[in-house]
């Protein structure tokens, strides 16, 4: 079936159809008769919003799920994918959004995992090795096959992946945003590999949300909305601005308007701060910053840089192995949570599920889990529910929480309202500090433009933000000042007014600028 | 709708143990119809049957009680055995130390020494996993068979009864207790003594802790999640110990009732710990567990133990029949209310779905079901 | 009467010393593959039980040691068939699904064998095999080559396990289905299938610890293992889930027990000191626990039920 | 019953009691409580009201006497409650009997008391010492049953409550004699449970009797539990390793241990009931426990309105304890012989087992 790709790729009949795809999980459609196909030699791009039903779709395909209704063909042939090992056989291959590789096991185990070894029950790694290494000196992806994975570093582990699906010889291989942990070095390396592996007669379907990425690879478009398909194109017929809008369903705006605001004293004062991961390397190595009163400092950098650690490493919950962190006067580093906070810092985690929320426990629950002790919520040893449901009641008012009662299980919630609970919740005890880590990842447009407005809004009050994000838009269209982050520490810290996209994606990428224009260059301290 | 569905879910689980133990019953060539008569007649078939049985599951209901909150702070206790041991001990301790204090303060002062001594052998695994990252179902596993040796030692040596010594008999056991520390009869003239109460109370009490204090919204968040209660400001690791802390001082509290409230009002060894707490620390977890893990619902479910315990005393009684039974139907109904869970999540679903999310009720304190009540027992 | 070290006492005291490790070591070695693929069984006790008793019944009616072991294999098994259908099929928690199989398995071996045997009569003895030559190497060859079966089978299993953990393609399975199943079952692993198999394995094993047990006593009593199945558990993460630690830890455990006993036979423990004494197993697990915790983690999806959904 | 030939001498009176209620039960076997001697008048009243009513309902029911037991190891242990059981099947009296054995929670065992109680048993024999607490709550709420209690040595000055005890020491000196002239090494093993009860009595008369015959070491380890037979076993190797070549042992956890003597062909020494069936081969000598005759007598007196207050012992001399030879185990005639004489001389008191 591995019909060499042309530059005509219309012409060529389908090598997968998906026909009137639905899908249903309890409360959501998130797949709603969905019509998709994908010709050998061509990348066919899958792109919507948060929860827009991509990875739904993937996995119907991949036998994760099952479809409610509609039908799957290949090469012409109606097949049913009851499992992994089902669409296996079919030579599909999919790289999942979050790697699907056993961390304690090394590269060659994890290749060879579901295969049949050739030594009857006994592994035989070492053939499996030496094909790997085959595969990566012919598509240039260095990788050594007996070390463990958790050595690797998050580019490395993609191409492990990528050298599973091509070890099994995948003709159809998906990629489920597989960008979103690269480097833009590491972006266009991927390009070149999936450029090869398309021209060799491979089928790929490829996710994202990045509009420039999508224009530049695709050969053909696809846009999900809400479960449904909002449009077929191609990057000739169409433009970014265009595809944005048939994402989120309406004309886009832009940056919140910014009023202008004069810092004021330092609030924040990192110095020589170096952290650890759970791995035991640096992850953050003698970093200096600075957030002053009225201003949003932004970090920019591909994840996994040591945004992380350095966000983890303020708040208390991971302590630095050196260095000092200075909240309004007060020494913090080392401290628990608890006593950071104390000090005047607040906290939007990166994972809203994980350190933000819990998810078990009611909106009005979270929306007091840091005040729930004090003398305004608790007296004489018990809760005040009277208070503490007056208090959750004007919360979610103020911030346009979408739910049905104070008393709903948060989990059941969309992303974008957890998000605007915690934020809430972390505003309403009047920090001086904030710190907010991919506030908006994951969040429909609309929430994500009002949370940008109480960024803004706290800022005129006065609070130093320190704001992480990979989100470049979002950098630029908040941050008074942008710090670059690039391998544990800060490339080089810009005005935002006088930085430039391309500037600031090569300092991601590590690649030192030439001294940029003068105002904001200088390291702090 | 759903608290309905949630309760039968683990009650038709339990009829089918029931069921199973029918089978038992056949298999050691006996009457099912006739051990169920026995059963049922030996629990609850007179007043003094009635009051046995509240006697017998107060125990339970203490150590239910107490790991309804290691539970729900995702911490596992099965210390309960060895808390039950050294709470007992240390409110002996006490009665023999001060024996003519007036019963007004004896008989609170040896309550709380139970409490205590439970709590701090509850404490030990907790800061174990807390500050060293020990496995606490190890570290329970293991204080048990400590605290059992170290009552062998005491009820041989320094705690023994001087009769026994005087005799020859060495029994392994202490004097008569103070009679100012004997749990008061709540009806005089009948075994229902003061214990049942103060256990009853204490489920309340664990009830109003979980869901009405500060303390426990902090171990519930914890329980849930440990990571986003961090964050929050929340400190993780004196929760854990708190909570096993206080676990352990309700079996401790166990203890401590099971010595002045029981008929000899003494302590004794057989040398194992099932000798003096009846596996209370091991049922009670079933009770626990069969209560949804809600300290309320924690009370009928105690009795309800206690009952199949009372019951098979009549059952070996009448028919013959070993109570060897009860543990092995004890051990079926854990086995089928956790398997039911998948069943109860199912059920769960469908009303929720039919009710479409916006009504949703998350009254504060819903019984878990057993597979929400999913328990993190990692290092 | 000898003193401590004399050379008869100490090769005495590290042969009782192996064989009390013996069903700790099988029954640990079943658990650490049981809970390599994520499945944590608390019930060892409990099937430890199940399969002494039923292998003693069997022993006691035929007269066949061979159909003996075949019964706690059996028992083994079924109860293998029964915690898989509880925990993969249904996937009920671990931790409490397994103090059930222990309350089942201890209420139920005691009623059984009070109704149907009730008097403990003794039964054959497994006979110790000598390995010929090795066995008279002085010291050491009586204290390790004259061993029963399951003596040989227990420390043989160490790496076997420790291999098939390593070397096999079901022992990576096993692995990774401990770590990631998401992972495992996206490759086309069947997870449940990897699952069921370990606990078979685990169940099997704890049904041959039961055995041995029963068939080195040559007799059967309520309460047999008094909680053994229990520590097995614990030593498993006493060997950070590997087999040559879990060796230890049972050898630690075993040796422990034996130099007590044997301190206790000669005088050495003041008899006011037994209890004391007594204690010391499990003390000096806690504190290896304290020294070992922290520095390697369980299974990542340990007490994790799987599901696609 | 065995109470016929050792009636007539081995009465032991009690100093203090001397009431003529009391001589008429005592003529044989009875022990007077010193303990409750300062309540005997007053029990004595009673007692003889109670015995009016007794003795009516006694005609009124002629059918079999409803008896209990409340044990705290299984019935047939093979050891401690085994030998009740039997001897209540050695029993002459036509008895309907309801066990509730392995009951050794307290809590559970006082349960069943009160439960048989409440049922109308009228005999309830009581077969634990530890459960001797609860039987004080309980038995003056049931004025009309007789508990039988043992191994007890008082009856806790209760009108319905007979005690029992074995004097394990005399059959124990017998064994030791016995062991000390089988053992060529010069130490034998012994493994108790718990140090307590008759196991200490049975123990202490064994080391006694094997230190006055001969020149020999006794070892002896508590395992501290009743039940684990592995420990016992353990234990008994370990006395092994220490160049024992007899054993002995108490409890019914011993069986592990006799499997370990049997493994390694030493002879063993049993106690409580007859071992033999554990090991055939090895099993020298039992002295097993006769309570027959005390039950016979304990249901004469309830039949003559006596409900209790009396304290029996069994011993070498009134045949409540025996010692049974295994002929299974070819004992030289020297030992034999020396067994017996042993047992003659602890019967006519030329031998004191406590030393
Ligand atoms: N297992 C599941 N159970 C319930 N709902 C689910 C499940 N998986 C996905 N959903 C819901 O289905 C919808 C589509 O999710 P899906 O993961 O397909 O979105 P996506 O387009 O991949 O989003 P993203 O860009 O975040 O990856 C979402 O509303 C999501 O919450
Ligand atoms: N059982 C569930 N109920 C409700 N929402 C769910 C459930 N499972 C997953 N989701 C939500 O669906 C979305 C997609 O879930 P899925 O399992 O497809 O992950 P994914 O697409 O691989 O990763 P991501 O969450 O980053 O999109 C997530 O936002 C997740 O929060
Ligand atoms: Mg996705
Ligand atoms: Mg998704």
């Amino acid at each position: 079936m591995s019909t060499p790709g042309t530059s005509q790729p219309a012409s060529i009949p389908p090598m997968l159809e998906m026909r009137g795809v639905t899908k249903r999980f309890p409360g959501v459609l998130a797949n709603d008769r969905v019509d998709f196909d994908v010709r050998p030699g061509e990348v066919h791009t899958l792109l919507g919003e948060n929860g827009a039903g991509k990875s739904t779709l993937m996995k119907i395909l991949f036998g994760l799920y099952q479809p409610d209704e509609g039908d799957l063909r290949l090469n012409g042939v109606p097949i049913r994918i009851e499992s992994p090992t089902d669409a296996i056989g079919h030579q599909i291959g999919m790289i999942h959004q979050h790697f699907m590789l056993v961390p304690t096991l090394t590269v060659a185990e994890n290749v060879a995992l579901g295969l049949k070894s050739g030594r009857g029950p006994l592994t035989d790694l070492q053939a499996v090795s030496a094909r790997i290494e085959e595969i990566s000196s012919s598509y240039g992806l260095a990788v050594d096959p007996s070390v463990a994975i958790w050595k690797l570093s998050v580019g490395e582990r993609q191409r492990v992946e990528i050298i599973k699906a091509l070890y099994r010889d995948a003709q159809l291989l998906v990629l489920d945003e597989p960008t979103a942990v690269l480097t833009p070095q590491e972006v266009d390396d991927l390009f070149v590999i999936l450029r090869q592996m398309s021209s060799a007669g491979r089928g790929l379907i490829f996710i994202s949300h990045k509009l420039h990425e999508v224009m530049a690879l695709s050969d053909r478009i696809t846009v999900l909305r809400n479960g449904r398909v909002a449009g077929h194109t191609t990057p000739q017929e169409t433009s970014r601005q265009e595809l944005a809008q048939m994402m989120v369903g309406r004309a886009v705006k832009l940056a919140p308007d910014k009023p202008s605001v004069e810092p004021g004293a330092d609030r924040l004062s990192i110095s020589g701060l170096t952290v650890f991961n759970d791995s035991g390397s640096a992850a953050v190595t003698n970093l200096d910053l600075t957030v002053r009163s009225g201003e949003i400092v932004g970090i920019a950098g591909v994840s996994g840089n040591g945004q992380r650690e350095l966000a983890e490493s303020i708040i208390g919950m991971r302590h630095p192995s050196s260095g000092s962190i200075i909240v309004d006067g007060v020494e913090v580093a080392g401290s628990e949570p608890a006593e950071s906070r104390g000090a005047g810092l607040a906290y939007v985690p990166e994972e809203r599920m994980k350190d933000g929320a819990v998810g078990e426990f009611t909106v009005g629950e979270n929306l007091v889990l840091v005040e729930h002790g004090s003398d305004r919520f608790s007296g004489r040893g018990l809760l005040r529910f009277g208070a503490i449901r007056e208090h959750c009641r004007k919360l979610v008012d103020d911030y346009r929480v979408k739910t049905p009662s104070i008393e709903t299980p948060t989990q059941s919630l969309s992303g974008g309202n957890i998000q605007k609970i915690i934020l809430a919740r972390e505003l309403a005890t009047k920090p001086t500090v904030l710190i907010a880590a991919q506030p908006t990842r994951g969040v429909d447009i609309g929430a994500a433009e009002y949370i940008h407005e109480q960024l803004v809004e706290q800022r005129s009050a006065g609070m130093a933000t320190l704001l992480i994000s990979e989100d470049l838009d979002e950098v630029f269209g908040l941050a008074d000042r942008i710090a670059v982050m690039f391998e544990g520490s800060i490339m080089a810290i810009l005005d935002t007014e006088a930085a430039t996209r391309e500037q600031v994606g090569l300092l991601m990428a590590g690649v030192e600028s030439d001294p940029a224009p003068a105002a904001g260059v200088a390291l702090d301290r | 709708m759903r608290r309905l569905v949630g309760g039968l879910v683990p009650l038709g689980a339990a009829l089918v143990a029931f069921a199973f133990g029918a089978l038992m019953l056949l298999a050691v060539g006996a009457s099912p119809w006739d051990g169920l008569t026995a059963l049922v007649s030996g629990a609850f078939g007179s007043g003094d049957r009635l009051i046995a049985t509240a006697v017998k599951a107060t125990p339970l209901l203490l150590v239910g009680a107490g790991i309804t909150i290691s539970f729900r702070a995702s911490v596992v206790n099965i210390g309960g055995e060895g808390q039950i041991v050294m709470g007992a001990l240390l409110a002996t301790s006490l009665a023999l130390g001060v024996p003519d204090l007036p019963a007004i303060l004896l008989v609170p002062l040896v309550l709380m020494a139970g409490a205590v001594g439970g709590g701090l052998w509850g404490a030990v695994p907790g800061a174990l996993k807390a500050y060293a990252g020990v496995n606490e179902i190890l570290s329970t596993v293991m204080l048990n068979l400590v605290a059992v040796q170290f009552m062998n030692y005491l009820l041989r040596g320094p705690l023994i009864d001087p009769l026994e010594l005087e005799t020859g008999t060495r029994i392994p056991q202490t004097q008569r207790l103070s009679d100012n520390a004997a749990l008061p009869a709540l009806v005089p003239g009948t075994r229902l003594h003061l214990g049942v109460l103060v256990a009853v109370l204490a489920a309340f009490a664990v009830w109003v802790l979980l869901w009405r204090t500060p303390l426990g919204f902090r171990l519930r968040a914890v329980g849930h999640n440990p990571d986003a209660a961090r964050a929050a400001g929340i400190p993780v690791r004196r929760s854990v110990v708190t909570a096993l802390g206080l676990s352990g001082s309700l079996s401790g509290l166990a203890g401590a009732i099971l010595v002045f409230g029981s008929e000899g009002q003494r302590m004794a060894t057989d040398g194992s710990a099932a000798g003096f707490t009846g596996s209370a620390g091991f049922n009670g977890i079933v009770t626990a567990l069969f209560g949804g893990l809600h300290p309320l619902w924690t009370i009928p479910s105690s009795y309800l133990f206690g009952g199949l315990l009372t019951g098979a005393t009549n059952l070996q009684r009448q028919l013959q029949i070993p109570s060897a039974l009860a543990i092995a139907l004890n051990g079926l109904v854990v086995i089928f209310v956790v398997s039911s869970g998948r069943f109860q999540a199912r059920i769960d679903r469908f009303v929720d779905g039919r009710r479409n999310l916006g009504t949703a009720l998350a009254d504060d304190g819903e019984p878990l079901a057993p597979a929400e009540a999913e328990v993190d027992s990692r290092g | 009467m000898g003193s401590f070290f004399t050379s008869a006492v100490l090769v005495a005291t590290i042969a009782s010393g192996l064989r009390l490790a013996i069903p700790y070591l099988l029954a640990g070695l079943g658990e650490t593959v049981g809970q390599r693929s994520g499945v944590l069984n608390l019930g060892v006790d409990g099937v430890m039980q199940l399969s002494a008793f039923f292998a003693y019944w069997t022993v006691l009616e035929t007269g066949s040691l061979w159909l003996g072991v075949g019964a706690g294999l059996a028992v083994g098994t079924v109860m293998g068939l029964v915690y898989g259908v509880i925990t993969v099929t249904l996937g009920a928690t671990q931790g409490i699904s397994g103090i059930g199989i222990f309350l089942f398995g201890l209420g139920f071996s005691d009623l059984i064998f009070r109704r149907r045997v009730g008097t403990p009569k003794p039964i054959k003895q497994l006979p110790e095999v000598e390995v010929p030559l090795l066995s008279d190497i002085p010291w050491v060859g009586e204290a390790l080559f004259r061993q029963t079966l399951f003596g040989y089978l227990a420390f043989a299993s160490v790496p076997v396990v420790a291999l098939m953990l390593k070397h096999t393609t079901f022992g990576m399975n096993i692995r990774a289905v401990g770590e990631n199943p998401q992972a495992a079952d996206s490759l086309g692993i069947s997870v449940g299938r990897t699952r069921y198999l370990a606990i078979l394995i685990g169940n099997v094993m704890a049904g041959l610890a039961g055995t041995a047990l029963v068939l080195e006593l040559g007799i059967f009593q309520q309460n047999l293992t008094q909680g053994l199945g229990f520590i097995a558990v614990a030593l498993v993460y006493f060997g950070a889930w590997r087999a040559p630690g879990v060796m230890v830890g049972a050898l630690l455990y075993g040796l422990v027990n034996a130099t007590v006993l044997q301190w206790k036979a000669q005088g050495i423990i003041p008899r006011e000191a037994s209890d004391l004494a007594s204690m010391a197993p499990a003390v000096l697990t806690i504190l290896a626990l304290v020294v070992l915790a922290g520095r390697v983690s369980p299974p990542a999806a340990l007490t994790r039920p799987f599901s696609r959904h | 019953g065995g109470s016929s030939d050792a009636a007539d001498d081995t009465a032991v009176d009690d100093t203090a009691a001397d009431d003529g209620a009391e001589d008429t039960a005592a003529e044989d076997t009875a022990v007077d409580d010193t303990a409750a001697d300062d309540t005997a008048t007053d029990d004595e009243a009673a007692a003889e009201d109670d015995a009016a009513m007794e003795e009516d309902e006694a005609m009124a029911d002629a059918g079999p006497i409803k008896m209990a037991i409340v044990a705290p190891s299984a019935q047939d242990d093979l050891a401690f409650t085994q030998s009740m059981i039997d001897s209540i099947a050695a029993s002459d009296a036509e008895i309907e009997l309801s066990i509730s054995d392995g009951l050794f929670v307290v809590e559970d065992a006082a349960a069943a008391i009160r439960g048989y109680a409440e049922d109308g048993q009228e005999v309830i024999i009581v077969h634990g010492t530890q459960f001797g607490a609860s039987l004080i709550e309980i038995a003056p709420d049931f004025p009309e049953t007789t508990f039988v209690w043992g191994t007890a040595s008082d009856t806790q000055g209760l009108d319905n409550v007979f005690a029992y005890y074995p004097t394990a020491e005399e059959g124990g000196y017998v064994n030791g004699v016995m062991a000390a002239m089988l053992s060529s090494s010069g130490t034998i093993g012994v493994v108790g449970p718990v140090e307590a009860g008759d196991a200490v009595a049975y123990i202490n008369g064994f080391v006694e009797g094997a230190e006055a015959t001969s020149d020999v070491t006794v070892a002896v380890t508590y395992t501290g539990s009743f039940s684990d037979v592995a420990l016992a076993a353990e234990a008994a190797q370990a006395h092994l390793t220490n160049g024992v070549d007899i054993l002995t042992g108490t409890s019914q956890s011993v069986v592990g241990a006799v499997g370990v003597a049997t493994e390694n062909d030493v002879p063993w020494f049993g106690t409580q009931a007859n071992q033999t069936p554990l090991s055939p081969g090895l099993v020298v000598a039992s002295q097993v426990y006769h309570w027959e005759f005390v039950l016979d007598e304990i249901l004469a007196l309830r039949a003559s309105g006596v409900l209790g207050g009396e304290i029996f012992e069994i011993n070498l001399a009134n045949g409540g304890l025996v010692i049974e030879f295994n002929d299974g185990y070819a004992l030289p005639d020297d030992v034999r012989a020396a067994g017996e004489a042993a047992i003659a001389a602890i019967a006519d008191g030329s031998i004191d087992p406590v030393g």
